[in-house]
């Protein structure tokens, strides 16, 4: 429709400077070079009964041929609402357009034809998403999904479609790519998926690319990957790219500007070196001031006494597939594990996904069975306990899982939730609920909240409460599994202060699991990095990431984005004063 | 979970619901007070046999007999509404104790009741509540206990997904690991969460129980002491052409019955389920 | 219109008879269809008197104990093979009595039967009995041919399925769950007859379905059961259609409530007589069987040999049952209930569902209080054949003789726990006994009258059961179909001559 | 499919397992009725004697201990055998395989339009959701699911038969009338509306109602966006994307359904004095004939189990996900 795709031969970092300055005053980017989409004014209202009554409000930005554009923001600021408005994805018939213009090329998307739109979608503007194990249709083989584009779009015969599906796959760095093309999603890892998804996007050659979170979902190494192919293929084409992230070393990583949301406004938009290094928004400053970072300065840990908690050459192997007369895969998720606990002492344990760390985590708190091995507490050997020997054991090892949403029993109150340990144990109900009130104080919330139902919560209010419902049990050893993968930045940051704090002021002993290694450096005293049911290095956090001796931790490390982007010195003083709780908005 | 008055309001939503609960609360109206509005036993002879509608002293005639229909309808919801309700009760009973017991312990348990459940669902079962209710003669308690027989098997699977699923739950596990005992686990941590399809798919079996005695009664098998609308369907079915209103009416009552409790579940699951309430219908 | 050949005549059904041999199963179904491919030596007229049919005449000796039967000569079996004194020799000494609980009782009465040629049979009786004469009907007495039984395994015989009989119509085809086909028997003994070429007996599970049927001229005729009492008033302004109630007085059946005298306090006779007074027998017999039937006066069916015409019935007394329940002692209590008994209608269609809800509203009238019981066919036979009942309802055959059909229920040596159809109420009175027994061997009629009338006078006072209707069926044909409904014997008998009125 | 015949061996065990359990289970329930076959037979005979039951009883094996019938019974019918019915002088599988052909008729052809129907106006409904077509078919959807299903079937014979004479109300075909080829063909079909229709309703309103719903639930999921996203025309997204998706529940419940249809048209047989195996079924009930009754639960136990293995064959078919063997 619009015509045909104007090249800007200009070098991706030339090109800078020029919008660096456009971003002062958008009205001159007019003159000097015609954005590829032209946002002004953009309101999109929700349904009654919504949280906020527009999802987006007033939303004014534009998006050059040749930049990546980063948007950034916590969970629920219109990130991805903006970009389906786009898209004309919007949920129909409730969340609508309100106000304002989307210009592509100069053209008004709102006032498109159907059809019109639909050339324009997967044509010109092409999007990637977050899930790619739902992205995919699961019933249609990878290349007939990629085909279906080109046949929109195109008038290529079906040889040449098959043979453009197959290039597509290879540029995106896909092994085999004729036979994977006849696969199945359910049969590729979620990194091959991103990677299909993008060629599907690239596939009628667009101008604009949207990436709604294309990494959230993956392993920091695939993230790398994906980042890298999208940055390359970016410079390749001269697209404009919209990346929408939360994460800030991605932001450092790969953008050219950087727009910043909050509550469905823009509050900051920049070239990134000035919005990264000299944030002028509160709310941005306060962002980045909640990054986890890299290497914290922190003392080494003097290990003193016997060990509270030995594993000795533990090994898990599941069965997965298995059935009547059928013998199922064998996953190893636990091959000889050596690791100690000792007293105060707070151990990380990093990998990637599907590495084994909560296999080792849940065999400890009892919830599963090695297959062998010795699991000691105080020199008592945990494994083949039966359940009722296992129970006093119970008081001392307690655990707090990853997900707020889903550790809480959405039926009971807050009160009963934190409670229902101790009175298990025999303990006085109104007892238990007196010191259930101050647990809730103790991890920074009301006493009053004990008579509430975790819905009323947040999810960083959610995290404490479980922590409070571990902390009830009296725990010399605390097992965190993940606690908080599921958290926006700022609240991780409190949540992780609050932990540390517990710890030091009980003298608890913590098994701290992660895949985010930023994280662990910020709480760890000890590292285990694990890798297909091994653990291939364990030491102090100071030398493990300091000096890192296997391979495969150096390539843990080195996937990790934005590490050459260094969190401005004034902001981290900020947080320092950041009191657990608090939030300038 | 939502507060009751979010429910209220998510049910009040789906206008079929509403209408649905309105007419079944008629129906029990109904049956509770049967007695008062028709004191006479609605077997008594009351009137001339075959009179149609509007005649007078029958409101909606009566039957061959010269029974009044009306109070037949009337006496007749206390019947389907009983054999509705404890049939479910009865099913629900052994479905979600068996379901729970498979879904929680997984391994061998499941195994050998989902074997057990897999055997009742594969004789078919409208053959196997006649085959029960002619052996053990036809009784409010014979008709009961094979609706309840045949209808357990999908309560009882849909209470195994529901546990197995809450079983991995991390709510559920953080009470284990708080030493929680196995039982107070199944009845106060994981019961009340698979609480709301069990509900659905419960109001959805009154309403099959209703219509499965009512098949019964068609072929001969309802209870002779207990006045049903299955049972006057079923009398009235073989002079239909002479006297259409006999069977029109007590067919009426279990269409608006059944579909009522069919409306009802349906605005169960939106209220009970928010996602799909959100949806556009 | 003259009689002439052909057509085809569609005949309702009723349950689906299980087999058409009919020496090895007389259920009404069987009898109407095998009654066209089997026959008998005689039949009878709608007095009962005995008309001609295998045997062409017969003559009984004064002392009434010699029965002298001369058959037709040019028989054929429906595989080729004549019919001679050997088929009815070999029926009535071997196969019947193995088989046939009826003819086996009847048959041996007999102190010989022999065949002094191929075309004479003779039976001497051991001492008089003048119902033997009524023995010799099609489903009494089906002749069986000797060829293919003789030293065989008479019920698992392979001929079962294939029944060869002499009568005027051979089956053809069977299908199971659908229909009947009968075709025209060509070597049929009498020339010319019969005049159709087909019979189809067609299955219709459903008592509405098949007054549709009927009505929309799908079947010819309907006959029992077939159709409900409440559709025969409709069924009767069917201009196509022909409606009679005669034809069943061979069967003649009575209807009433069975009683078990084991148990209290249906043991009194005045409790009998209370329930007697308590319901309305014309109410019934208008109401549930739309005025098919008259109501019972005792015992006998007024169609039956022997019967009494000047015995008076019961009429509806409510005071009367009062004052015979406050005579025993049973007084109402605060819901005015004075005895509860337990009531088991017989499980046989509707309207004897219908019944057992009208017996429920009427006894509670006079403060009897009736807990309806539910039962299938197998469990009621098991129940009342075990005395396992209190009341229940229930109907018997007469077979056209006290002697056949009615002695059976009331005598006391029949008394014979699980054996249906005997006296199962354990009614037991020498003087009943004595003259039922005197009376069947009673070669003056006049004298058998005269015992008749008294065993009805003892049964009336005595109420061992409660008569209700002697019972009528309606009987519907198509008008095109002529000389249909001739004997007794009704739509069990050959069709020989029915024929078609050409349109 | 390189792993179909260990599938469907691992099947068979399975099935012979659970036939095996169905064929003592069934044998057992059977027995503990009162009364038997030779009693139903004395009783209606009219007349009988203890020697006459006494006879039928030796006949049909009912006097020897319940344990030796039931081995009997076990032995005869792991031989491929289902025995022999005494009252009606046949060996049962005789006795179903006549039937059979009717009840096969008859149910599948109301499962294929049901399904096929269901399918469509669950669709139809789903995409105008929200609209008036949507709300008519919800409507007679929800009504031909609450009304019982002999009801209908009355009221359509008193419509289509009576009233307008359109339509056979009785039996599978005309019988006596000698057609032929695609005459008796015809026949057949004119015959066979009405049951159809009455027994596919229902279901027809089950599978629409489940295709709506899933449907619905679908067209939510990120894969719908994707295909949006590609700029797919909305009928391509519909027919490409989701209905196949959503499609699979309406499958797996109409495997199980389709096992079921047999008892489910006893009522419908019953109304239409259809001659198949539910009306064959309801006598064997009443007359206890054992050996029938067993045999026709037999029978519909290997449909209900047949139809499953038939509902994963074709579920791996439209899945892929699911493999049929390692
Ligand atoms: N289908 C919907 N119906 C109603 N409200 C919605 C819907 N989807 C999102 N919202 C609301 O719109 C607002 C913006 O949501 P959006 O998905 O754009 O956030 P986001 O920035 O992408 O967050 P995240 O980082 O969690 O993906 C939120 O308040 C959210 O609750
Ligand atoms: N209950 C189970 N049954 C079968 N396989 C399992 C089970 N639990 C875990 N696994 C497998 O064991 C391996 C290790 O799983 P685990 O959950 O310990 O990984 P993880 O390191 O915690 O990964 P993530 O970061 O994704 O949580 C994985 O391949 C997983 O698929
Ligand atoms: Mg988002
Ligand atoms: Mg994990
Ligand atoms: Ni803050």
């Amino acid at each position: 429709m619009t015509g045909t795709v104007t090249p800007f031969p200009a070098p991706r970092r030339a090109s800078a400077p020029q919008t660096e300055g456009s971003a002062m005053s958008p009205s001159s980017v007019a003159t000097a070079v015609e954005p590829l989409l032209d946002v002004r004014g953009l309101t999109i209202s929700l349904p009654d009964g919504a949280d906020r009554p527009y999802a987006v409000e007033n939303l004014t930005f534009t998006l050059n041929p040749n930049e990546i554009l980063c948007v950034v923001g916590e969970s629920g600021s219109g990130k991805s609402m903006t970009a389906h408005a786009t898209m004309g994805l919007l949920p129909k018939p409730h969340v609508k357009v309100t106000g304002g213009e989307l210009l592509f090329r100069g053209h008004n998307v709102f006032t498109m034809s159907e059809t019109e739109q639909r050339a324009l979608r997967g044509g010109r503007i092409a999007m990637v998403f977050q899930e790619p194990m739902t992205a995919l249709n699961p019933l249609k083989k990878v290349g007939d999904q990629i085909e279906e584009s080109l046949r929109v779009h195109t008038s290529l015969d079906k040889a040449a479609r098959a043979a453009r599906v197959v290039e597509l796959l290879t540029q995106v760095g896909l092994p085999n790519p004729a036979d994977l093309s006849k696969s199945y999603p359910f049969r590729l890892s979620g990194g091959q998926r991103q990677r299909v998804m993008i060629a599907m996007a690239l596939a009628c050659e667009p101008d604009v690319l949207i990436a709604d979170e294309p990494t959230t979902a993956l392993d920091v190494t695939t993230q790398k990957q994906i980042l890298e192919l999208i940055r390359s293929i970016q410079a390749e084409r001269h697209m404009g790219v919209m990346f929408i992230t939360h994460d800030f070393g991605v932001v450092a990583e790969i953008a050219d500007r950087v727009a910043v949301m909050q509550h469905g406004k823009l509050v900051e938009i920049g070239p990134a070196r000035q919005v990264l290094n000299a944030p002028t928004h509160p709310y941005t400053r306060h962002l980045i001031a909640s990054v986890p970072h890299y290497i914290e300065h922190r003392a080494d840990f003097t290990k003193s006494g016997d060990a509270l908690l030995e594993a000795r050459n533990v090994n898990k192997v599941f069965n997965v597939g298995g059935g009547f007369l059928r013998k199922g895969r064998q996953v190893v998720a636990g091959d000889d594990i050596c690791l100690t606990i000792h007293p105060g002492e707070t151990v990380g344990l990093v990998g990637e996904s599907g590495s084994g760390k909560s296999t080792l985590g849940r065999s400890i708190v009892g919830l599963m069975t090695p297959n062998s091995g010795q699991i000691l507490f105080k020199g008592q050997n945990l494994l083949g306990l039966k359940r009722r020997e296992f129970r006093p054991f119970r008081r001392d090892i307690q655990m707090v899982f990853q997900d707020p949403y889903a550790s809480l029993n959405p039926r009971h109150k807050v009160g009963d939730i934190i409670s229902q340990g101790p009175v298990a144990f025999g303990e006085d109900k109104g007892k238990a609920l007196t010191r259930a009130r101050e647990l809730l104080q103790l991890v920074g919330l009301d006493g009053s909240a004990a008579d509430r139902y975790p819905h009323q919560f947040s999810g960083g209010q959610r995290q404490r409460i479980s922590i409070a419902r571990a902390l009830a049990m009296d725990p010399t050893l605390l097992v965190a599994d993940e606690p908080v993968s599921a958290l926006d930045v700022s609240v991780q940051t409190q949540v992780l202060k609050l932990l540390d704090d517990i710890r030091h002021r009980l003298n608890l002993s913590m098994l701290f699991i992660t895949h985010d290694l930023r994280v662990a450096a910020q709480v760890c005293d000890t590292i285990a990095v694990m890798r297909r049911g091994k653990i291939v290095e364990i030491g102090p956090s100071r030398s493990v990431f300091g000096d890192p001796q296997h391979e495969y931790t150096r390539t843990l490390l080195d996937a990790i984005p934005g590490k050459a982007w260094e969190i401005p010195a004034e902001l981290l003083a900020e947080r320092a004063g950041h009191s657990a709780g608090g939030h300038p908005s | 979970m939502k507060t009751s008055s979010g429910f209220w309001a998510a049910y009040a939503r789906n206008k079929g619901a509403v209408f649905g609960l309105l007419i079944v609360a008629v129906v029990i109206v109904l049956a509770l007070f049967s007695g008062v509005l028709f004191p006479e036993s609605p077997w008594e002879m009351v009137n001339a046999p075959f009179l149609p509608p509007m005649s007078d002293g029958a409101l909606l005639g009566t039957d061959t007999l010269g029974r009044d229909i009306a109070a037949g309808i009337a006496h007749g919801a206390r019947m389907s509404l009983w054999i509705g309700l404890v049939s479910t009760g009865v099913a629900l009973l052994i479905g979600v104790s068996l379901g729970a017991l498979a879904g929680f312990f997984g391994g061998v348990v499941d195994d050998a009741i989902m074997r057990f459940t897999e055997l009742f669902q594969t004789i078919p079962n409208f053959v196997l509540a006649v085959v029960l209710v002619a052996i053990f003669t036809p009784s409010s308690t014979s008709i009961v206990a094979a609706i309840a027989i045949v209808s357990w098997p999908p309560l009882a699977r849909l209470a195994r997904g529901e546990f197995l699923s809450l079983r991995s739950r991390e709510f559920v596990q953080a009470a284990i690991t708080t030493g929680q005992s196995n039982l107070t686990i199944i009845v106060r941590q994981i019961l009340p969460n698979s609480l709301s399809p069990i509900i659905v798919s419960a109001s959805l079996m009154v309403a099959t129980a209703i219509l499965l005695e009512s098949s019964l009664s068609f072929l001969g098998l309802g209870d002779p002491n207990q006045m049903s609308w299955g049972y006057m369907v079923g009398a009235a079915r073989t002079v239909i052409r002479q006297a259409w209103w006999m069977s029109f009416f007590p067919g009426l009552a279990i269409l608006l019955t059944v579909l009522s409790l069919n409306l009802i579940g349906e605005g169960l699951n939106d209220a009970l389920n928010p996602k799909l309430a959100r949806k556009g219908r | 219109a003259d009689p002439a050949r052909g057509g085809t005549m569609n005949i309702i059904v009723q349950p689906e008879p299980p087999m058409l041999q009919l020496g090895l199963n007389q259920q009404g179904p069987t009898q109407t269809v095998a009654g066209k491919i089997y026959q008998g030596l005689l039949t009878y007229d709608e007095k009962l008197d005995p008309l001609p049919s295998l045997a062409k005449s017969w003559t009984v000796s004064d002392d009434g104990l010699t029965y002298t039967f001369k058959l037709h000569e040019n028989v054929k079996w429906h595989d080729g093979k004549p019919f001679t004194s050997k088929d009815v020799l070999f029926s009535t000494t071997k196969f019947l009595p193995e088989v046939h609980s009826r003819a086996r009782a009847n048959f041996a009465r007999c102190e010989s039967i022999t065949a002094p040629d191929d075309y004479t049979v003779v039976f001497k009786l051991k001492e008089p009995f003048p119902a033997f004469i009524r023995a010799f009907e099609v489903a009494s007495a089906p002749m069986i041919p000797a060829h293919l039984y003789e030293g065989t395994d008479f019920r698992n015989n392979p001929a079962n399925a294939t029944p060869i009989g002499t009568g005027p119509f051979k089956l053809k085809e069977w299908v199971k769950g659908s229909y009947i086909h009968l075709v025209r028997n060509e070597d049929y003994y009498k020339p010319g007859l019969p005049y159709l070429d087909n019979i189809y007996f067609r299955v219709i599970p459903d008592a509405a379905s098949r007054a549709l049927a009927l009505e929309s001229g799908q079947v010819d005729q309907s006959q029992y059961n077939d159709i409900e009492p409440f559709d025969v008033a409709r069924l009767k302004e069917v201009k196509s259609l022909n409606f009679t109630t005669k034809g069943y007085e061979f069967v003649a059946p009575v209807s009433w409530l069975e009683i078990n005298h084991r148990v209290k306090p249906l043991d009194d006779k005045r409790f009998r007589k209370a329930i007697m007074y308590a319901i309305d027998r014309e109410f019934i017999r208008d109401k549930i069987w739309f005025g098919l039937g008259n109501v019972a006066s005792g015992p006998f069916n007024s169609s039956t040999k022997g019967f009494d015409s000047s015995i008076v019935p019961y009429a509806k007394n409510v005071d009367k049952a009062k004052a015979l329940l406050d005579e025993m002692g049973l007084k109402p209590d605060a819901k005015g209930v004075r005895a509860t008994v337990k009531l088991m209608p017989m499980p046989y269609g509707e309207t004897w569902q219908r019944l057992g809800e009208y017996l429920k509203q009427s006894l509670k009238q006079v403060g009897i209080a009736v807990v309806l019981e539910s039962t299938d066919v197998a469990g009621w036979v098991q129940r009342v054949s075990n005395w396992d009942y209190e009341i229940t309802t229930n109907f018997t055959y007469q077979y056209g003789d006290p002697a056949l059909g009615v002695s059976r229920t009331y005598v006391s040596d029949n008394i014979r726990k699980g054996v249906m159809f005997s006296n199962t109420m354990g009614y037991s009175n020498p003087k009943v006994d004595e003259l039922f027994a005197a009376a069947a061997k009673e070669n003056d009629p006049a004298k058998r009258q005269a015992m008749y009338s008294e065993v009805q006078k003892v049964l009336v006072d005595d109420v061992p059961v409660v008569w209700l209707l002697e019972m009528q069926f309606p009987t519907f044909v198509s008008k095109k179909f002529n000389n249909v409904i001739t004997t007794g014997i009704g739509v069990n008998e050959s069709y020989e001559s029915v024929y078609l009125s050409k349109p | 499919m390189a792993g179909l015949v260990p599938f469907l061996a691992g099947r068979m065990v399975k099935a012979v397992v659970i036939l095996f359990a169905i064929v003592v289970l069934n044998f057992l329930l059977v027995h503990a009725a009162p009364g038997d076959p030779a009693m139903v037979m004395a009783g209606e005979a009219g007349a009988a004697d203890a020697k006459f039951v006494e006879q039928l009883r030796e006949q049909f094996g009912l006097n020897k201990p319940l344990h030796e019938q039931l081995m009997t019974y076990v032995g005869t019918v792991a031989q491929g055998d289902l025995g022999f019915s005494y009252r009606q002088q046949r060996p049962v599988w005789d006795l179903i395989a006549d039937r059979l052909p009717a009840t096969l008729m008859l149910t599948l052809s109301a499962f294929v339009v049901a399904l096929v129907g269901g399918i469509l106006l669950g669709t139809l409904a789903a995409i105008n959701s929200g609209k008036w077509s949507d709300s008519a078919i919800t409507v007679v959807a929800l009504l031909a699911y609450a009304t019982p299903i002999y009801w209908v079937g009355l009221m359509l014979i008193l419509l289509f038969s009576v009233s307008l004479g359109w339509l056979p109300a009785f039996g599978f075909e005309t019988v006596g009338a000698g057609l032929t080829g695609l005459d008796r063909l015809g026949d057949i079909l004119a015959h066979l509306v009405l049951p159809v229709f009455t027994l596919g309703l229902f279901y027809m309103a089950v599978y629409a109602r489940m295709t709506r719903a899933s449907i619905l639930e679908v067209r939510d999921m990120d894969f719908v966006k994707t295909a949006r996203a590609k700029g797919l025309r909305e009928s391509r997204i519909v027919f490409g994307h989701i209905l196949r998706n959503a499609i699979l529940p309406v499958i797996t419940v109409a495997g199980v359904q389709g096992g079921h249809l047999i008892g489910g048209s006893i009522l419908v047989e019953t109304v239409f004095a259809w001659p198949g195996i539910g009306r064959l079924a309801f006598d064997a009930v009443l007359q206890r004939d054992y050996q029938v009754l067993l045999g026709i639960f037999f029978v519909s136990s290997v449909m209900v189990i047949v139809f499953n293995i038939l509902t994963d064959l074709v579920y791996t078919l439209v899945d892929p996900r699911i493999e049929v063997a390692k």
